[in-house]
């Protein structure tokens, strides 16, 4: 096949970003236009990767090397569309943030495609900036203090972190001579201080995106001050872009030195699945608590690519999914719930079980597949992680994924019970929105779907991070 | 596939439930229920075969559910107190309540037919959830810390637990067997010895929570003495079975080795709790919390059955569950009315109820006597094979379980005493009426059945029974 | 040698003249200062399109706009930074941040890399070797940069829209 | 020619003290130029190991990062503009006063 036809979701997002601007112009009702447009791309973007990865089972290189468009790439693809179809749905007909909100967000999501397939340095930059610079904007396009000020924090700490994996990155450029992860793969075996230290210092870069503690201050304000339907992206497909360039990095490029990363990832990862938890517990508004049970779930990530084994890689790829349907049903609760306010805390969810009985059950199954409670996709996925992490014969890392649950519980289960206090009457009755609506069938369709019957996604992983040369 | 068509059912009707009309909730419940018992009468008749698909063949996990002798009489105690809870539960309850309680003999039915270690697992957590809401939404402001600690302690114990799952599984393959969660494969493991300590230990403190046994019963007096009567029913007369069932059917078959060196260790173990629970007894003065923490004694008892590891201590043990579950089922029900009537659960508040209400007052005699093994009763016969198997291990556990026993007798007939009998202060309550007498006679006859014809669940759990003795065999294990 | 020392003096003063400076506006002009200096230490490193790119992208446009919006900003204000208590928080940062970088130089100084025998290739660093990697093979590239460039104009767009309605801010955190 | 190694610890250099100014100054307006300094620093060691190694996409890389910095700076001096006018102060601590 072509390079043209493999990288077709690409162009056409692109196309699609083009088009939504034209689209914006369009006299009428502009923010419609551009929403169905932006919609009309992600779809069709999200056909084409799924019709490419039903054909295509051989990884192909392209541009040098620099672009490695495969099964992994074509699955984050997938889910980075769902996330940037989650966050077009969300914001649905919302003129509050400009017509400008979903070109902004089809960038990002192209950003995240790019993170992807990235098989190069240069690739894996342009990408971590593609994602970033519209979600900088998004960030500060609440008209609040509260938007701006997330926007600047987002802002400072993405270019601080870009700077930090742009000198990493210039360092392993150096040691090794070359910016193509193939290439590292035969060049990492004997390992030079200078190598060590680039690896490093990209590693931290990747990690500030990530979220991993102690590189994880900036996400509760940032997530906090941002409109919800961008925290919603910025909690799945950042997420997802961050965690795939990390696995392919360090699973392509890196794969026959672990000795300089496992061990450190090892402990990062359990320190963040316990801070962020325990963090977690006493947070009252619920995007701050979405913000650190996201620190925390990037924990989890992390255990899958500690392990440094197949079996690491298709767990931490599985995780993905269950999370973002958590993630999704999540924002759109949390969106009915606000209405036109900025926040929501947990004693605006006071009575929703009587109010909105549907509304209070898919919130719950939502908490409980983010808690891990059994028939929903949670589960499995730690379930996943757990396997991956005792055939790699590291029971710290189980253990840590055990006690990290076991304190996030608290936190998911609170805005749980707050559901059945009394309602405070003089708090408007949430309203469905149509996109939400959507978005939140889709996501409880896919936790418990997840959950009861998992046998089509994880044969579906399994052979999407086929591609590692790890055994 | 009658196991299938029993889960199937319970889960259809739990959502039934919710579809159907505010005030037709329970009735729509107490048929589901009803059904569901129908269906397990011809599951006794055709015991059957069960249902063993692929259900996630990457990693080796199967459907499998069926019924052998050692859950067979479990899934009839769960169908039973299940329709005995929702007939003695209010209609006003709302459709949730039936939707929670029908699922959680969803998940109590997977719970006891699961043969698959995964499987089991997820019946494990599900039912920890309808209980959390039960607790969250029907009972007082301290419901809801009832509610939090059922929850998370259960889950502390049952996240290890899923780390010794999957350390089982993984152990399997190594060095060459297939990635499998059936049990019955999984009992032919020969583990590292490094690791096997661990592995037994997230496993039994799982189970010995659910239970619970003493000491990690922290949970228990909140939430027997939070939740509403029927649901404090099934929580001591099937949840607490769980937890038993999990050490007959899971860790002897894995672990016999490791219960023989454990084995002193874990008979003191349950003999404080049986003693501690009879004491604690004893000083309550809350009717409930006397009958929750005979429940914690009885428990001990069961477990003392079990960790005798003689063949007729563990029977004494499997009949035990049943007969229990039924018994302290029907006394927190009867519990229930009383409050119900009286609007309190102070011994000291109530006298000599029993001239307005004998027949309440009968039934509750018949129960507590059932509970602290009257002869011809089926507690007598349980305790009996029990004490029997420990004396043929160490007479001294023994002569304690006698003494319990006669403890037993005094806190049971205190609480009668204190409620039923002595002087009439002119307290009148209503006794009880047709509909629930319609329930409670049944269950009573059961109780009654199993007293004085225990043969019945020995025979047909004896042959399962000496599966897993064959299994000890192989492992190199004494009986 | 000599150049260099110069080029690097000047860049160090530069850079610690950003970081120390009272105001923005002799931040901004230390870093063209910087910038430049960093301009002929590409020319000295082969790279003469870049030291050219260096000067007109940098110092021409970007600190064109710094200083615009400095100028902006603080006109008509005495004093635009509250004065400086630097917490623990900070120091530990800030010294974390120095054994790093002292760390790195260190590094960098004491590991010159391996001679690559071959000489320059033709054309290597000027208009015409990067113009034929980045409109031929590294095509795509440049195209990112593109999309990244329009992001950049949406967003000035975006932001200095003028607000629709104005949100007051709820301040529900009784449960804090 | 000068010293490929040299010129590397002057990016070091350079880009620790880009991190000293991010991590210690308050005012937005530097910070971001202390960032932008590091982005420079970057710039600067991928041109050097170009040198090194007789290689272009270092060079590549550093045009690049020269164009995604005039990107970047553009976005974010919005912001900052934007904040300013929503708060007309420039603190970065008075502005992330919530829970960190």
């Amino acid at each position: 096949m072509s390079s043209m036809h493999l990288m077709l979701p690409e162009y056409l997002l692109a196309g699609f970003v083009l088009l939504t601007l034209v689209g914006n112009m369009v006299v009428g009702d502009r923010v419609r236009v551009a929403s169905w447009l932006g919609l009309i791309g992600l779809l069709s973007s999200f056909v084409v990767s799924a019709s490419i990865w039903s054909v295509s089972l051989k990884p192909a290189v392209l541009l040098n090397g620099g672009v490695v468009v495969d099964n992994y790439s074509l699955l984050v693809n997938l889910f980075v569309l769902l996330a940037g179809i989650g966050a077009i749905l969300l914001g649905w007909g919302e003129t509050r943030w400009g017509q400008e909100f979903v070109a902004l967000v089809l960038v990002s999501v192209l950003g995240m495609m790019i993170l992807g397939l990235a098989g190069n340095t240069i690739v894996l930059f342009l990408g971590i900036e593609v994602l970033s610079l519209p979600l900088y904007i998004l960030a500060a396009s609440e008209h609040t203090a509260a938007g701006g000020e997330a926007g600047l924090k987002y802002l400072l700490l993405g270019a601080f972190s870009s700077g930090i994996l742009l000198f990493g990155l210039a360092l392993l450029y150096g040691a090794l001579g070359s910016l193509s992860f193939i290439n590292f793969a035969s060049l990492t075996n004997v390992g030079t201080p200078m190598m060590w230290a680039g690896l490093s210092l990209t590693l931290v870069g990747i990690f500030f995106k990530l979220g991993i503690v102690p590189f994880h201050m900036w996400v509760p304000d940032v997530y906090e001050g941002s409109p919800s339907a961008v925290t919603q992206l910025m909690a799945f497909g950042t997420k997802v872009g961050a965690a795939a360039i990390l696995l392919r990095f360090l699973d392509f490029g890196f794969y026959l030195s672990p000795q300089w990363w496992g061990p450190a990832l090892g402990y990062l990862a359990v320190l963040t699945m316990i801070v962020g938890n325990l963090l977690a517990l006493p947070q009252t508004d619920l995007k701050r608590l979405l913000g650190y049970s996201g620190i925390g779930h990037a924990g989890f990530l992390l255990v899958g690519v500690a392990t440094h084994s197949l079996d690491g890689a298709r767990a931490m790829l599985f995780y993905l999914l269950p999370y973002g349907f958590a993630v999704l049903g999540a924002f759109a609760v949390l969106i009915f719930v606000a209405g036109n306010q900025d926040s929501v805390t947990l004693s605006d969810l006071k009575g929703l079980a009587s109010r909105r009985p549907l509304m209070a059950a898919f919130f719950i199954i939502v908490m409980l597949s983010f808690a891990g409670i059994p028939l929903t996709g949670g589960f499995v996925g730690k379930f996943y992680l757990l396997q991956a992490a005792l055939f790699a014969n590291q029971p710290g890392l189980a253990i840590g994924l055990v006690v990290g649950t076991l304190l996030g519980l608290g936190a998911y289960l609170r805005p749980v019970q707050a559901l059945f206090s009394p309602a405070d009457e003089s708090r408007p009755v949430p309203q469905w929105t149509v996109g939400g609506a959507i978005v939140l069938a889709v996501a409880i369709i896919g936790t418990i779907g997840l959950g009861v019957y998992p046998t089509p996604i994880v044969h579906m992983v399994n052979q999407s991070a086929n591609f590692f040369w790890l055994h | 596939m009658l196991v299938v068509w029993l889960l199937a059912v319970a889960l259809a009707g739990s959502l039934v439930t919710l579809w159907v009309p505010r005030q037709g909730a329970k009735v729509a419940a107490g048929i589901i229920g009803a059904l569901l018992i129908i269906l397990y009468i011809g599951l006794l008749l055709h015991p059957g075969q069960g249902v063993n698909v692929p259900w996630i063949p990457a990693w080796g996990i199967r459907f499998h559910l069926g019924s052998d002798g050692l859950s067979l009489f479990l899934l009839g105690l769960t169908v039973v107190m299940t329709e005995v809870a929702i007939l003695a539960s209010k209609p006003e309850w709302g459709r949730m309540y039936y939707f929670w309680i029908l699922f959680l003999e969803f998940g109590s039915l997977g719970l006891f037919s699961a043969l698959d270690l995964f499987l089991f697992y997820i019946f494990w957590e599900i039912v920890l959830i309808p209980i959390f809401f039960l607790l969250t939404s029907w009972s007082g402001v301290k419901g809801r810390r009832a509610a939090m600690k059922w929850l998370i302690m259960n889950l502390f114990g049952s996240l290890f637990m899923l780390i010794g799952v999957v350390a089982v599984a993984v152990i399997h393959t190594q060095p060459f067997g297939p990635l499998t969660f059936e049990i019955a494969q999984l009992a032919h493991l020969h583990m590292d010895a490094r690791v096997t300590p661990w592995i037994f230990a997230a496993f039994f403190l799982a189970f010995a929570i659910k239970a619970p046994l003493w000491p990690f019963h922290g949970w228990m007096p909140d939430a027997y003495g939070e939740a509403p009567a029927p649901v404090t029913a099934l929580l001591a007369g099937v949840m607490s079975k769980a937890g038993v069932y999990g050490f007959l059917r899971i860790m002897l078959p894995l672990f016999f080795p490791e219960f023989v060196r454990y084995q002193t260790g874990l008979l003191t173990l349950a003999v404080i709790g049986l003693v501690y629970g009879a004491f604690m007894a004893l000083r309550q003065t809350d009717m409930k919390m006397v009958t929750a923490y005979a429940s914690l004694s009885h428990i001990g008892m069961i477990a003392l059955g079990i960790f005798s590891l003689t063949r007729v201590g563990i029977l004494g043990a499997t009949f035990q569950m049943v007969a229990h579950g039924l018994m302290i089922g029907g006394l927190f029900i009867i519990l229930g009315l009383l409050e119900q009537r009286t609007g309190s659960r102070d011994i000291s508040a109530m006298h000599g109820l029993n001239a307005s209400a004998p027949r309440l007052a009968a039934y509750f005699l018949f129960f507590a006597l059932a509970t602290l093994g009257l002869p011809g009763l089926p507690g007598f016969v349980g305790e009996y094979l029990i004490i029997q198997g420990l004396v043929a291990h160490e007479v001294a556990f023994a002569v304690i379980a006698i003494i319990v026993l006669v403890m037993a007798a005094w806190y049971m007939l205190r609480v009668f005493q204190g409620v039923m009998q002595g002087p009439d202060r002119g307290q009148s309550i209503l006794d009880l009426k047709a509909p629930q007498v319609w329930w409670i006679v049944p269950l009573a006859g059961l109780v009654l059945l199993l007293g004085v014809w225990p043969n019945g669940v020995t025979a047909a759990a004896v042959p399962s029974l000496y599966h897993a003795v064959h299994l000890f065999a192989v492992k190199g294990g004494g009986v | 040698m000599i150049p260099f020392s110069i080029l690097a003096v000047v860049a160090i003063a530069g850079a610690l003249g950003v970081i120390l400076g009272k105001q923005p506006v002799h931040s901004a002009l230390f870093l063209v200062g910087n910038i430049l200096a960093l301009a002929v230490l590409y020319l000295l490193l082969s790279a003469e399109f870049l030291a050219v790119a260096q000067v007109i992208v940098y110092a021409g446009a970007i600190m064109v706009l710094f200083l615009f919006v400095v100028t902006l900003l603080t006109a008509g204000k005495e004093e635009s930074e509250p004065p400086e208590d630097l917490s623990g928080q900070r120091w530990t940062a800030g010294i974390l941040a120095i054994g790093v970088g002292g760390a790195l130089a260190v590094l960098a100084a004491g590991h010159p890399g391996p001679k690559v025998a071959a000489g320059l290739p033709v054309n290597f660093g000027n208009l015409h070797g990067i113009g034929h990697l980045l409109w031929g093979s590294d095509f795509l590239y440049l195209m990112a940069l593109a999309i990244m460039l329009l992001t950049a104009a949406l967003g000035i767009l975006v932001l200095n829209r003028p607000m629709r309605r104005t949100h007051v801010r709820h301040q529900r955190r009784k449960e804090a | 020619m000068i010293p490929v190694n040299w010129v590397v610890a002057l990016a070091a250099i350079i880009f620790a003290i880009g991190a000293i100014g991010v991590m210690t100054r308050r005012n937005p307006l530097i910070m971001f130029m202390s960032a932008e300094m590091m982005w420079n620093a970057a710039a600067l060691a991928f041109i050097a190991f170009a040198r090194q190694w007789h290689s272009m996409s270092g060079q590549v890389m550093a045009f690049l990062i020269v164009g995604t910095a005039a990107a970047e700076v553009g976005i974010g001096l919005a912001i900052i503009v934007t904040v300013y006018h929503r708060r007309h102060r420039l603190d970065i601590d008075e502005i992330s006063g919530m829970k960190g």
